[in-house]
């Protein structure tokens, strides 16, 4: 007879190896380019501004769950997730105090007040990212042009800022040194341009985004729906569709943000209405609102209304109609 | 395009719960469902014209060529008290079905400060009968979509392990900040 | 039966009768007081610009900018003779409309620009009224501040002849088109004034 | 003595009309920005509760049932309208600042409650010290709410400086968004109070049973 | 400033008139017809809303009560009190015994055996189903608290030997534990009744299939039904039955019982 | 060939490898064993024999009036023991008989042989009730009540998949003895008077089909049997799943095969009919992989029902490295039932045993629902796993009704590809259980 007792549990007693502490590294690695490039951008500054934040968001989690004598969590990785993902939407200039408070009230009042991991109903990164710009607003709209290092008086406005200052083409062009309009997609895609920390490559953006559709850590429909959708609304409302996708935070957002599990919805038909939506929101908002950029509304708007998107279920197999009341009625006759 | 203006800026931007912290008892009170959240926002959306067409008439031919615009408070207030009365009564005897639906969410209406407010601020405004119309028709369905929104996220709670401190009242005004917080994206929207 | 109807409404009449009375008197006794208050801000800041002023007649200018809507415009007197025009104009900014009292002296200058109201962000757009936020630190300007002693003929471009407020490029371009729509409406007061004379 | 000063005490803490019994959330909330705003708010609360329970108290008598809802509103009403003025005339920034809050005390459910619930069946002083109670309650959690958010908020405490010029003021806390979360945080605060107090109170008991017997 | 007050007093006057009477006048045509009777049945119910009547809530209950759809004994957590009141309001008999909830196992966790490591949802239910149970014993007590969880009365609380503990004093026989059991472990007994009880549910008639299991439960040595000077206890379906119309609570077979798991019901009651 | 497949599903890790070589071997035979008496899905049977009756193999030794019961049979010659409460392979406990083996005179009492195809349709089913014949592959659902199924039937289809992991028995039959198979098939198709049958196969097994396509040729009996290849996919076995896969129909929620007139034969029941016509031998052995980490010399072997699995061990037929064991699973790991030791007797319907080592059997603690959607993706049910999850853990019963939990198969691969390795399956099963608890609470109360 055994040695030990045995294992008694319910069927099915095989798992796969696909774990939450395995996809939450794998967004990691997913955004370890796009990271790099921010610190070869801005220097020792982008990388105190990721340890910070990261710091701040796994050490509040900790903290948290200890104070409220809660299992542990910090091994899912998942608070490391948001602090990293908090710290590429930033500027690069953002004072590091300020960085951790963001984190600080991600993790503690986005996420774990609703119960920790998964129950968060708002992206606890972009809740993170809008309370500073609520809170901070002059020191979250001052940019810094690449390389130049992270000098007060040396702010430079981003592109997004120029087209809604009205800016000149030719301004436009020379804030990424380019001559004309492909140079100057070009280098938006390359990335040679003042923006948050991680979002300015649109290359190694993409690169990460591929890697965590390879892994089948997220599905295309949403990234697909936000890039498209924002093209299109943006084209619609007068707006250069290509130039939507290349500047701002769209495509980083599109990957890494809109697909967050908790806050997107289930369901494929959801995810399309959700992807859909957010792409709307943020050619408004970059059309008529008060913000040069849109993505971190649009999305925190939809995180309200995926609850509704969860019920657009699939048919159940097998499913029937159920009857009418008044068919029933006459059946019965 | 100033009706397009005066509706977007008091359903989003100015939202009366989530930004102008009015009606926040039925808010908190009627989201846990759904269709309770929709109910009572038709059901305020229904008094609140009603209010305003009554209420603003009286104002302007009748309070103020008597001047007597300092009686304004207690006349709205009486005004929209009956209002209700009236509707509840007329409701129940004449359209059962809408009465079943409504019924429930008329007595907790003549409290809800959002209508009043609006009567007010129609007023202050110096608003025109059909901007005054207009204006409250966005308000209270500016409150309506609030309460949905909670009702949404309420969802999410209801099966979540919140913490037992912020259990209860708590986690809602929590989630209403957040909510709060994402509606600053509409900041700005109209210039 | 209707006579017991008779009977609540009469006492609500009775008690509806003595509180309404009681408003009334304080009403009355408030009124003036209240009605002061009104305008006293405006009286104020008219009283800053034109310090030698001894009255402010009311005047009705045409704007010259559909954005920018006038709410009034005050001609500041001194004996009798004009010292200039203040306009209290409203123009859409940030966070909503933004008022602004716009001083114009007899030699086509801009004698002062007052922030009457303004809706925007604090900390941003909101430092336009702000007396301790400076768009010049050294010069202790502020951002009303430095239109004061600005010809009207003036281009108004922000960034190159008006110092923007950090970071709030739409506060300071939606304001400094309130001033320079107040300052081409007084141009062409001053020039009827001229030539009517 | 001792009756009054126990219906007094109920309004501050135990029925505290914000923290225990959750109502009149709304002024609460909006006029919470700074604490001059609370404290000018929670004084027109007390002003119209006080003076609405002590007439109605005073009348109960002659009230008859079926009209009183339409007779407490015009009673309310009244007060409401005169505390507005008041402030007009002689507090116009305070009065500005709180905008449309002064006149909706009218349908501010404290009030209507106190009076339906308290000053309708109670007699006149009962009702005196219910009102400065429930309009203390009212008042401390405001300005407490208030402190915070305008200490965060603004760094300053009733319009003084009092941070350190170095701190950046958080405007999050005088915007809606904080405001909420602030006032969830002292709920939770509270509901904690009122738990710990259930239990010191139970073990009271207990201990009294156990001596007994 | 007499004028002012002289209108403001006319226009008062009318306004307040025309509804004072108006109020009056609606209050008597849109008379509200409820029956009177359900709000008293209401009254009377303990409004626990505990759903132990089989109606959703007391109101429920009160509402089918006063159609006379429903029975006056049915509020279990009330009782006979409860019942009495109830059947006075609506005018009839009622026959309800005050009942609490006897749990019928003994197996604590040294001294019932486990089957293996579960490591399933912690719930009785889940135990049950995806493994048959936990203890060695299929009949026993799985100690995870379903029936704690749906108790409204605050009368179950898991014991520290891995037992839900009744307190007797709360239980209001709503019977709420006994449907939610898995293993159907509680009895619902009268308030009233004496005699002895048998504190085991084992049904496995094998001596050393039970002994193997379980060291306190039964183990058919039928010691107790030899015992008893009456002659009231039977062995039923694998477990003895107590004769409650004969028992006398000599208290015998407790004595005889070489496990200890036969009890007087006073004593397990204490 | 382009294989056919359901929508959903997961692929865990075949593991076939280490028995889909080996010839299914005869256990040598036993000294006792322990015959549990309720073996089918429906109403109890009795036991006919006393202790110490002599009984000889085949003997039918329970039985009861009634449609849904099948009788039971001595499955070795020799004396009843015992009739007593033993624990079973569903965790509980049952009566069963207990027979020591033993010479009886007379040998083997088997049934007369039959013409399937030459006797009428009545005496083919009386016959298959005789035989004792259980659905092998799944519950152990009466045969004879689904071969007479109240609406016309167009196809039988053989359930070859065998999408478990680790289990190769049916592939082994298929391989051995591919004639009784087919001629199953065909014996199904006449009675249930269905012109068309098919076998449906997973990839992975593609290699039996040049044998199958010869024995159809031989003994199909000139009807139309078609092989169709499926995509090896986890529960591609399931019948629901196999149905749609083949012929694009869906089982209404609720009903059953025959509602799109389809028959599910498992292979190893296929054989047994086959067995019960031509030799008159009732259902009394049967072939079952038995393997795992822990088992260190795996086999597919053909015992007779009632033999515990501990004297299999014993025997030396399959060999255990005891400090590895970590959990015994009663079938296949992802349906199976994990036992708490392993002197069990087989059933008609163990396709299995696995002796999981410690390594394979790791147990991960719940974690918190990600929403990661992964478990909605792979329900072979086109369910929403999440969402039932958190209805159920609130205690909403309705709302778990309405997301359908009731149309759940308990198929776990929502378990299994969840990362946060929640519960599902374990809870959907006590949700249907409450959800059909509360159902019958209200019909009862609405009468
Ligand atoms: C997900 C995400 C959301 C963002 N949301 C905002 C926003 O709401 N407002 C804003 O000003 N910048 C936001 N940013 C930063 C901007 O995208 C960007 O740095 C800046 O506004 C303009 O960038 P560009 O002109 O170089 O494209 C966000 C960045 C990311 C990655
Ligand atoms: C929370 C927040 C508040 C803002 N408030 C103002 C404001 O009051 N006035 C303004 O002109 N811009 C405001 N902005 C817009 C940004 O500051 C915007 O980047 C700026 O107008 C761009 O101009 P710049 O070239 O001066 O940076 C705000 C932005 C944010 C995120
Ligand atoms: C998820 C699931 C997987 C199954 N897999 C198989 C399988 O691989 N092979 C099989 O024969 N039966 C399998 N079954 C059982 C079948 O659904 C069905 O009951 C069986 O094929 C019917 O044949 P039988 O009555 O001959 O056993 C599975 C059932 C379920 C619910
Ligand atoms: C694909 C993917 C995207 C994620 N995106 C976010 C994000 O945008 N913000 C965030 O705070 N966490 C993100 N996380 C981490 C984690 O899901 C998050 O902490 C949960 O929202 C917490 O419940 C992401 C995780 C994954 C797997
Ligand atoms: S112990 Fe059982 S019967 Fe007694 S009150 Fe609790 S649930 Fe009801
Ligand atoms: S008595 Fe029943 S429900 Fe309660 S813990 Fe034991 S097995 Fe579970
Ligand atoms: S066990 Fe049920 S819910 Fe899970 S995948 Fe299978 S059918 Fe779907
Ligand atoms: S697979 Fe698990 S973690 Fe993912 S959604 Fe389903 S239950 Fe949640
Ligand atoms: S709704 Fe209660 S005070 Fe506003």
């Amino acid at each position: 007879m055994p040695a030990k007792p045995l294992l008694l549990s319910s069927s099915p007693h095989l798992f796969s190896a696909v774990t939450t502490r395995r996809i939450m590294l794998a967004v990691v690695l997913a955004l370890l380019p796009a990271t790099v490039f921010g610190v070869y951008l801005y220097g020792s500054r982008g990388l105190f501004l990721v340890a910070a934040t990261i710091a701040a968001a796994v050490a509040s989690e900790w903290l948290f769950r200890l104070a409220l004598k809660r299992e542990p969590s910090v091994g899912d990785c998942s608070a490391l997730v948001t602090g990293l993902l908090l710290a590429l939407t930033l500027p690069p200039s953002t004072p590091l105090w300020m960085a951790a408070l963001g984190a600080v009230m991600a993790i503690v009042v986005a996420k774990e007040f609703f119960g920790g991991l998964g129950a968060n109903p708002f992206n606890p990164a972009l809740i993170g990212r809008a309370f500073l710009l609520m809170s901070f607003p002059a020191a979250m709209t001052s940019w810094h042009r690449p390389f130049a290092g992270i000098v007060d008086a040396a702010s430079s406005a981003t592109p997004l800022n120029l087209v809604k200052q009205g800016a000149p083409l030719a301004e436009l062009f020379a804030s990424v040194g380019a001559q004309d309009q492909g140079s100057f997609y070009w280098q938006l895609f390359l990335g040679n341009r003042s923006g948050s920390l991680g979002e300015s490559s649109i290359l190694l953006v993409l690169a990460g985004g591929l890697l965590l559709l390879a892994l089948g850590v997220i599905q295309l429909w949403i990234p697909l729906t936000v890039l498209g959708s924002t093209a299109l609304f943006s084209w619609l409302l007068g707006m250069d569709p290509l130039f939507a996708l290349l500047s701002g935070g769209v495509v980083f957002g599109a990957f890494f943000m809109a697909t967050d599990y908790a806050t997107s919805p289930l369901t494929t038909k959801g995810k399309l209405i959700y992807g859909l939506a957010i792409g709307l929101v943020i050619a408004l908002i970059r059309k008529l609102g008060g913000f040069p950029e849109g993505v971190t509304y649009g999305i925190l708007v939809m995180n309200m209304i995926s609850p509704f998107l969860d019920r657009l279920r699939m048919k159940k197999y097998g499913y029937v109609a159920p009857k009418k009341p008044a068919a029933a009625k006459e059946a019965a006759k | 395009m100033t009706l397009l203006k005066i509706f977007v800026i008091a359903l989003l931007i100015n939202n009366v719960v989530l930004m102008r912290y009015l009606a926040l008892c039925s808010y908190i009170g009627m989201t846990s469902d759904v269709g309770q959240s929709i109910g009572m926002g038709f059901a305020v959306t229904f008094v609140t014209v009603l209010a305003t067409a009554a209420t603003w008439p009286i104002y302007n031919l009748i309070l103020l060529p008597l001047h007597l615009e300092f009686l304004k408070i207690l006349v709205f207030i009486l005004v929209i008290a009956s209002l209700v009365q009236l509707v509840e009564f007329y409701l129940k005897k004449n359209v059962p079905g809408l009465y079943a639906a409504m019924g429930i969410y008329l007595p907790l209406i003549t409290t809800n400060c959002a209508i009043l407010a609006v009567t007010f601020e129609n007023i202050s405004n110096g608003y025109s009968f059909i901007e005054s119309v207009v204006y409250s028709v966005a308000v209270s369905l500016g409150y309506l979509l609030a309460m949905v929104l909670l009702a949404g996220v309420r969802i999410r709670i209801k099966n979540s392990p919140v913490p037992k401190f912020v259990q209860g009242t708590p986690i809602l005004f929590v989630a209403t900040s957040l909510i709060a917080l994402a509606f600053g994206g509409f900041a700005g929207l109209i210039k | 039966m209707i006579k017991q109807f008779a009977k609540l409404g009469l006492i609500l009449a009775a008690f509806a009768g003595v509180a309404c009375a009681g408003l009334a008197v304080v009403y009355v006794a408030t009124k003036d007081q209240i009605a002061a208050n009104a305008g006293k801000q405006l009286n104020e800041s008219l009283k800053d610009l034109f310090a030698e002023a001894e009255e402010f007649a009311p005047e009705s200018l045409e704007s010259p900018d559909p954005a920018v809507a006038f709410q009034a415009a005050y001609v500041a007197r001194r004996g009798g003779s004009p010292l200039g025009i203040a306009i209290k104009a409203s123009g859409p900014s940030y966070g909503g409309d933004s008022v602004l009292l716009v001083g114009v002296g007899l030699d086509r200058r801009l004698v002062g620009v007052r922030v009457l109201e303004n809706k925007d962000t604090p900390g941003l757009g909101a430092n336009a009224a702000s007396p301790t936020s400076y768009v010049d630190k050294a010069a202790k300007t502020t951002f009303p501040g430095q239109f004061a002693g600005k010809p009207i003929s003036e281009a108004f471009e922000v960034k190159k002849d008006v110092q923007a407020i950090t970071a709030s490029t739409i506060t300071s371009r939606a304001l400094t088109k309130i001033v320079k729509a107040a300052g081409g409406a007084a141009g062409s007061w001053l020039e009827r004034l001229a030539g009517g004379k | 003595m001792k009756r009054l000063w126990n219906i007094f005490k109920q309004g501050i803490i135990f029925e505290n009309p914000l923290l225990m019994l959750m109502i009149g959330l709304c002024s609460a909330l909006a006029v919470t920005t700074s604490v001059s705003n609370a404290v000018g708010m929670g004084v027109a609360m007390t002003f119209v509760m006080l003076c609405s329970e002590i007439m109605i108290s005073a009348f109960r008598k002659v009230i008859p049932n079926s009209v009183r809802i339409p007779i407490f509103i015009v009673i309310i009403a009244a007060f409401t309208t005169i505390i507005d003025y008041v402030m007009q005339a002689y507090f116009p920034e305070l009065s500005k600042s709180m905008g449309v809050f002064i006149p909706l005390i009218v349908v501010n459910c404290i009030i209507m409650g106190r009076v339906e619930a308290f000053a309708y069946k109670q007699k006149v002083p009962d009702a005196i010290v219910d009102s400065l109670g429930m309009g203390l309650g009212y008042t401390w959690v405001m300005v407490g709410i208030a402190a915070l958010r305008e200490l965060l908020g603004n760094g300053t405490l009733a319009g003084t400086q009092v941070m350190p010029a170095s701190f950046q003021p958080i405007l999050f806390f005088t915007m809606s968004p904080g405001g909420f979360l602030v006032f969830a945080l002292f709920i939770s605060f509270n509901i904690w109070l009122k738990g710990r107090m259930a239990k010191a109170q139970a073990a009271k008991a207990g201990a009294a049973q156990e001596d007994a017997a | 400033m007499l004028t002012i007050i002289l209108i403001t007093l006319g226009f008062s006057l009318a306004l307040a008139f025309v509804l004072g009477f108006a109020l009056g006048w609606f209050q008597e045509i849109f008379k509200i017809v409820r029956d009177p009777l359900i709000d008293e049945v209401r009254a009377a119910l303990p409004g626990a809303n505990c759903g132990g009547c089989g109606y959703p809530g007391c109101d429920g209950y009160a509402e089918a009560v006063a159609s006379r759809r429903a029975p006056p004994n049915k509020c279990t957590a009330g009782g006979s009190s409860t019942a009495e009141a109830v059947a006075k309001i609506v005018g009839s008999e009622a026959k309800a015994e005050d009942l609490v909830s006897v749990l019928r196992c003994v197996g604590t966790k040294e001294k019932a055996l486990a089957k293996g490591e579960y490591v399933g949802i912690p719930t009785c239910r889940g135990a049950k189903l995806s493994a048959g149970g936990v203890k060695a014993c299929a009949w026993g007590c799985q100690g995870f608290g379903d029936c704690v969880a749906v108790c409204k009365f605050d009368a179950l609380s898991m014991g520290d030997q891995g037992l839900p503990v009744v307190d007797y004093a709360k239980c209001s026989g709503c019977g709420m534990c006994e449907a939610e059991c898995p293993q159907k472990l509680f009895a619902l007994v009268p308030k009233s009744r004496v005699g002895s009880i048998v504190l085991c549910s084992n049904r496995n008639p094998v001596k050393a299939a039970v002994i193997k299991s379980c060291k306190a439960g039964c183990i058919k040595c039928e010691a107790c039904v030899r015992e008893c000077p009456e002659k009231c206890i039977a062995m039923v379906d694998g477990i003895p039955v107590t004769d409650y119309a004969k028992c006398t609570s000599c208290g015998k077979c407790v004595e005889k019982c070489p496990t200890k798991c036969y009890r007087l019901l006073q004593t397990v009651e204490a | 060939m382009i294989a056919k497949t359901f929508k959903g599903g997961a692929h865990p890790p075949e593991r076939k490898e280490r028995t889909s070589e080996l010839p299914i071997e005869r256990v040598s035979p036993v000294k006792q064993v322990v015959i549990p008496i309720n073996q089918h899905f429906g109403a109890p049977i009795q036991s006919l024999v006393k202790v110490g009756e002599q009984v000889r193999r085949g003997q039918k030794i329970a039985d009861a009036e009634g449609r849904m019961t099948v009788p039971l049979h001595a499955s070795v010659s020799g004396t009843v023991a015992k009739i007593e409460s033993r624990p079973l392979a569903n965790n509980l406990e049952g009566p069963c008989i207990v027979i020591e083996a033993g010479e009886v005179p007379g040998g083997d009492a088997f049934l007369p042989p039959l013409d399937p195809f030459a006797c009428s349709k009545e005496e083919a089913l009386a016959r298959v009730r005789e035989a004792g014949i259980v659905g092998m592959g799944g519950a152990g659902f009466p045969t004879h009540v689904k071969l007479a199924p109240t609406k016309p039937i167009a196809v039988v289809i053989a359930n070859a998949a065998e999408c478990e992991p680790f289990l190769t028995v049916d592939e082994r039959t298929m391989i051995e003895r591919p004639g009784d198979f087919v001629e199953g098939l065909a014996i199904t198709m006449r009675i249930v008077g269905a012109p068309a049958g098919l076998i449906g196969l997973e990839e992975n097994k593609a290699s039996v089909i040049p044998g199958l396509e010869k024995a159809i040729a031989e003994r199909g009996r000139g009807m139309d049997i078609q092989v169709k290849l499926l995509k090896t996919k986890y529960p591609q076995g399931g019948e629901k799943m196999l149905i749609v896969a083949l012929t694009g129909k869906e089982v209404p929620s609720g009903g059953l095969p025959m509602d799109v007139g389809c028959v599910v034969q498992n292979v190893g029941t296929l054989v047994a009919m086959t067995e019960a016509f031509r030799e008159g031998k009732p259902l009394v052995e049967r072939a079952l992989t038995i393997t795992g980490g822990a088992c260190s010399q795996p086999k597919n072997l053909l015992a007779p029902i009632g033999t515990l699995v501990s004297d299999i061990v014993a025997s030396g037929a399959v060999r255990i490295a005891e400090e590895e064991l970590g959990r015994v699973v009663f079938g296949g790991p992802m349906m199976g039932v994990a036992v708490p030791g392993y002197a069990i007797p087989l059933q008609k319907n163990s396709s299995g045993v696995l002796f999981m080592s410690r390594k394979e059997a790791a147990y991960f603690a719940e974690g918190p629902c990600i929403r990661c959607g992964r478990c909605m993706r792979a329900c072979s049910c086109k369910l929403s796993p999440a969402l039932l999850n958190g209805a159920l853990k609130s205690g909403n019963l309705d709302e778990a009704e309405a997301i359908g939990v009731l149309d759940c198969v308990e198929c776990g691969t929502c378990s299994f590809v969840c990362p946060a390795h929640i519960q599902l399956v374990q809870r959907f099963r006590v949700g249907k259980q409450l959800v059909r608890a509360k159902k019958q609470k209200e019909a009862k109360n609405a009468r």
